[in-house]
C-alpha cells in the first residue's frame, strides 16, 4: 500500500510536539493541521505576520485582514498573534520557527532541497522558501516519492535550482520517511506493505536501512478521510 | 497644528514623478494599498520601479499599473501566483524588468533602509542561484550573503485607522510590509478606513509612530481586495 | 497543555550557570526585570557576562549584583550615571570588564542575534574612538563600521502582562530593549506583573509572541524601580 | 550681556519648526521645552521610546513605567507614542528625527563634535550620543560658549575623543548663534549688547561675521524667567 496525500499529512502531524512553532507550505503540508490531536497545542506560523493559523473561515465568516502565506481566508486560535514581515522573518531566519513542513521538487542523498524553481517555469517566484530552508532547524519535507512520471526525487544530486543547501532533516513520502543524516540517507519506516527494497527501487539516492525500520503506523482512515491505498 | 491628512487620493499621490522608485505594502490582498494605487494609475506617473511582495492580480490595483504598462521595473518575492497575469504577459514581453528578492531579504533590505544601516549579512541565498554576484562572507562557520539597504522616493502603505499627526494602527495580517515601508520612503503615504481624533487610537496599538508618515487618506477598501473563494480554492 | 508560567523567580533562573551571558532588559528603571536579579543574586551563579543598558543603580537588582562581585564583564552604553557605584567601585579595581557601546549599536546587534543576521554596517561610530580596531567600509560615499550580532545564553526581560503561552505586552517606556532581547537569548526568562487568561490580551498589542518566552512568572515591581524624585532631581 | 541657560535654551526654541521631531540632550537642552509656543506642535522624542514627550510629572503623579532619556518622570502629550528600542534608533539612525539638540564638550570649525567622554572621568559612558550625532541631519549644539575655567570650547580642533566628525549645524551659546558651513564658521548672531570681536575674542575657531549678522531677538525675561544677564 502507499499514503494518500492525507496519509503523508497524518504521519507528519505525528511527530510534531506539543509547544512546537510549524511554518507549512503549499500542497501537502497545507493538510497537517487536519491531523494534530486536539489535546496538543501547537502553533501553526504564516509568514505574512501570523502565529497561531486557525481553520480555514467557513464560507460568508471570511476576515478580509486575516489571511495565511497562500492568501486562503483563515482563523486565528486563541493565545495566537498578529506582527509585521521583518518579525515574522526574524521568526524563520532567527530559529525560532521550530518545524517547518514544505513540499519538494528534488531532495538530495546530503540534504539539498530544490522547492523554488519548476523546470520550465517562465515566471520564477521564491517567496519566504528559501528564508524558510535556511533559518528552521527541523525542516521537514513531505511529498510524493516520485514524479507524476514516475521518476525519483531522491537524488544522489539536485539538477533544479537548489532553494538550500543541506537543508531537508526528514523526507515524508506516500512510501517512506527517511531521514537525512551527515551519513546519508536512512530508511526509518515503510509504507504498510512496503519493503525497503521496493522504497530503494523508486529512490536514486542510496538509502541505508535502519537497524529499527518498521512500517508506518498509519490507519487506513481517520473520520471517513482516506489515509492508504 | 499639524494635519497630514488629505481629503482624497489624487491629492496624496499628486507629487510622485516619472521614473519614481515606489514600495508598495500589502501581502495577498490585507494591507494592499489599493485605492492609492488606482489614483496613480489615473495621475499618469509612469517609468516606475515598484517594490512589492508580488506582482498584483487581475487588472486593477497592482494588475492595473502594469497592464497599463507604467512599470519599467519589479522587485518581488513571489510575482507568479496565477492571478499575476498583467505582470506576466508584460515580463515576458521582455517590457518589465524584475528583480527576485527573498521574502525575508526583501523586507530586511527595506528595514536596513529606513533604520540607516549600510547593509547586512544574511544567510538566506547564500550558495544559490540568487546569490549569484553578491558578496558572501563565511562568520562563525556560516555563509552569509551581503545585501543593501532598499530605500524608495515614496511608500504607499495601508493601515486600519490613523490619525492627523500620522499615528498608524493596523489589523490583523494588514501589518505585514507597512510599518516597515513606512520607515523607508521618502515620502510616505497611507490609506486608512478611518482617521480618528488625536488620543483616540489605544496607545499600546500605535503600530506606526507618525513621524514616519507625511500623508494620510481615508478611503474604503477597494472591492477587488476582498474577494472570498466561490468554491474554497486559493486565488 | 503548553504552560510557560513558573512559580517563583528562583524556579525561573534556576538553569542560569556559572560564566553565562545574560541580557537584561530595561532603561533606568522601567523595564527591569528586577525581580529576577534579585532572585539570581540568592542562587549564586557567578562569573556573568551582564548585556544590559546601564550597570544598575545603587545596591540591589544590577546593582546588588555587582555589589556581590558576580560579573565578570559588562556590555553596556551607558555604565556611569552616579548611582552606579556598586558597578564603578569593581571597575576601578579592575574586577569587571567593560565593552562600551554606542546604544543604537547595542540595541541593533541584539536584534540582528534574534534575526538571525550575520551582521551589520551602522554609521555609528565610524572613525571614533569606539570603532577601533573594528572592520570600516565605504557605501555610497559614507563611512560604516561593521558590527556582529550579540547573542545570550539567557535574556532576563519584563513585561507588563503575560499569558501562559508566553505572549507579552508591555506598557507605555517599560518596552525599551525587552522585546528585542526575548529574540535573542536562548533561554527567555519574563517577569510580568500579571498573568491573565489566553486571549485577554489585546490582539494588537501583543508585542512579544509566546514563541520568544520560555518562562514567565508573575511577581509585583521590585521596590527599588520605583523611585520618583524628592527634590525633582535625576536619579 | 549674556544669555542665561535659559535664554540659550529660548533662543533654539525659536528655530524648531512645527511638525519638528526633536531629541533633547541633557543640560540645556531640557530647558528647551519650556519655551516652545503652546501653538506650534513640537515632538519630543527620547532615545528610550517615546515620542511626545510632555513636561515633568508633578510630584505625586508620577507613572513608574513613563520615563525620558534621563531617567526623569515624564508625561506623554495627546498624540504620543511608545516603541521599543530598536525602531527608536532607526527613527535617529534613520534620519527621522528631524532636530537634535545636545550639549558638548568641544565644537570644532569644520563641525566635530566631542561630547561623550569627559576628560579626567575614569568610567565612560556614550549611551545615545554618538547615534544622534551621526543620524540627525540637524544636530544643534546649546552650550555656554566657554568653560568654567574661561577657555574656549569651540576649536580649531578637538582635543577630546569625537562623538563623530563633521555633525554640528548650528551652535547656540550664551554670547552667539554660529553656523557650521562647508567654509567654516559663521557668526549669524550676537548677545544683545555684544559684538563680533567680543566672541571672536572667546572662540579658538576663526569665525566669518555674516553680511546679515544681528543681535539675537531674546526678551530679558520670560515669565519671570531671566533670560539674559
Amino acid at each position: 500500500m502507499t499514503l494518500t496525500r492525507e496519509g503523508i499529512a497524518y504521519r507528519v502531524a505525528c511527530d510534531l510536539p506539543e509547544g512546537s512553532y510549524v511554518n507549512l507550505g503549499i500542497g501537502i503540508p497545507t493538510l497537517v493541521p487536519g491531523f494534530l490531536p486536539a489535546d496538543k497545542e501547537i502553533f501553526i506560523h504564516s509568514e505574512n505576520g501570523v502565529l497561531g493559523v486557525g481553520p480555514m473561515s467557513a464560507p460568508g465568516t471570511e476576515d478580509p485582514d486575516l489571511v495565511n502565506a497562500s492568501k486562503q481566508y483563515v482563523t486565528l486560535v486563541p493565545g495566537g498573534s498578529v506582527f509585521d514581515h521583518a518579525l515574522s522573518f526574524a521568526m524563520i531566519r532567527g530559529g525560532h520557527i521550530t518545524h517547518s513542513v514544505i513540499g519538494a521538487i528534488e531532495v538530495a542523498a546530503n540534504g539539498d532541497l530544490a522547492n523554488w524553481r519548476v523546470p520550465g517555469e517562465k515566471v520564477p517566484g521564491v517567496g519566504g522558501a528559501m528564508d524558510l530552508a535556511f533559518g528552521v532547524r527541523n525542516l521537514y519535507v513531505a511529498m510524493n516519492h516520485v514524479t507524476n512520471k514516475g521518476e525519483p526525487k531522491i537524488l544522489n544530486k539536485c539538477t533544479c535550482p537548489l532553494t538550500a543547501p543541506r537543508c531537508v532533516r526528514r523526507i515524508y513520502t506516500d512510501l517512506a520517511l527517511i531521514e537525512v543524516t551527515p551519513d546519508g540517507l536512512v530508511l526509518r519506516e515503510v509504507a504498510p506493505g512496503l519493503d525497503a527494497s521496493a522504497v530503494q527501487a523508486k529512490t536514486e539516492a542510496p538509502l541505508r536501512v535502519a537497524g529499527d525500520c518498521r512500517e508506518m503506523i498509519v490507519p487506513a482512515e481517520v473520520n471517513g478521510i482516506k489515509l492508504s491505498a | 497644528m499639524i494635519d497630514k491628512t488629505v481629503a482624497t487620493c489624487a491629492e496624496a499621490v499628486a507629487q510622485v514623478f516619472d521614473g519614481a522608485s515606489i514600495m508598495i505594502g500589502g501581502f495577498g490582498d490585507p494591507g494592499v494599498p489599493g485605492r492609492l494605487i488606482e489614483a496613480l494609475r489615473e495621475h499618469g506617473a509612469t517609468n516606475l520601479l515598484v517594490i512589492h511582495n508580488g506582482a498584483g492580480s487581475g487588472d486593477y490595483c497592482l494588475g492595473g499599473l502594469m497592464l497599463d504598462g507604467r512599470v519599467r521595473k519589479l522587485m518581488a518575492s513571489f510575482p507568479n501566483p496565477p492571478g499575476a497575469w498583467a505582470f506576466r504577459d508584460r515580463y515576458l514581453k521582455g517590457e518589465v524588468e524584475l528583480e527576485l528578492v527573498p521574502q525575508g531579504t526583501l523586507i530586511e533590505r527595506i528595514r536596513a533602509a529606513g533604520a540607516g544601516l549600510g547593509g547586512f549579512f544574511t544567510p538566506t541565498a547564500a550558495g544559490t542561484e540568487l546569490a549569484k554576484g553578491k558578496e558572501s562572507r563565511v562568520i562563525d562557520g556560516r555563509e552569509y550573503v551581503f545585501e543593501a539597504p532598499l530605500h524608495a522616493d515614496f511608500a504607499f502603505i495601508k493601515a486600519y485607522r490613523g490619525d492627523r499627526l500620522g499615528n498608524l494602527c493596523y489589523r490583523k495580517a494588514m501589518r505585514n510590509f507597512n510599518p516597515i515601508m513606512a520607515t523607508a520612503g521618502n515620502v510616505v503615504i497611507a490609506e486608512v478606513e478611518q482617521i480618528v481624533a488625536v488620543d483616540e487610537l489605544p496607545l499600546e496599538e500605535i503600530h506606526t509612530p507618525g513621524i514616519f508618515v507625511d500623508h494620510l487618506v481615508q478611503v474604503d477598501r477597494h472591492p477587488g481586495l476582498f474577494d472570498p473563494p466561490k468554491k474554497g480554492s486559493a486565488k
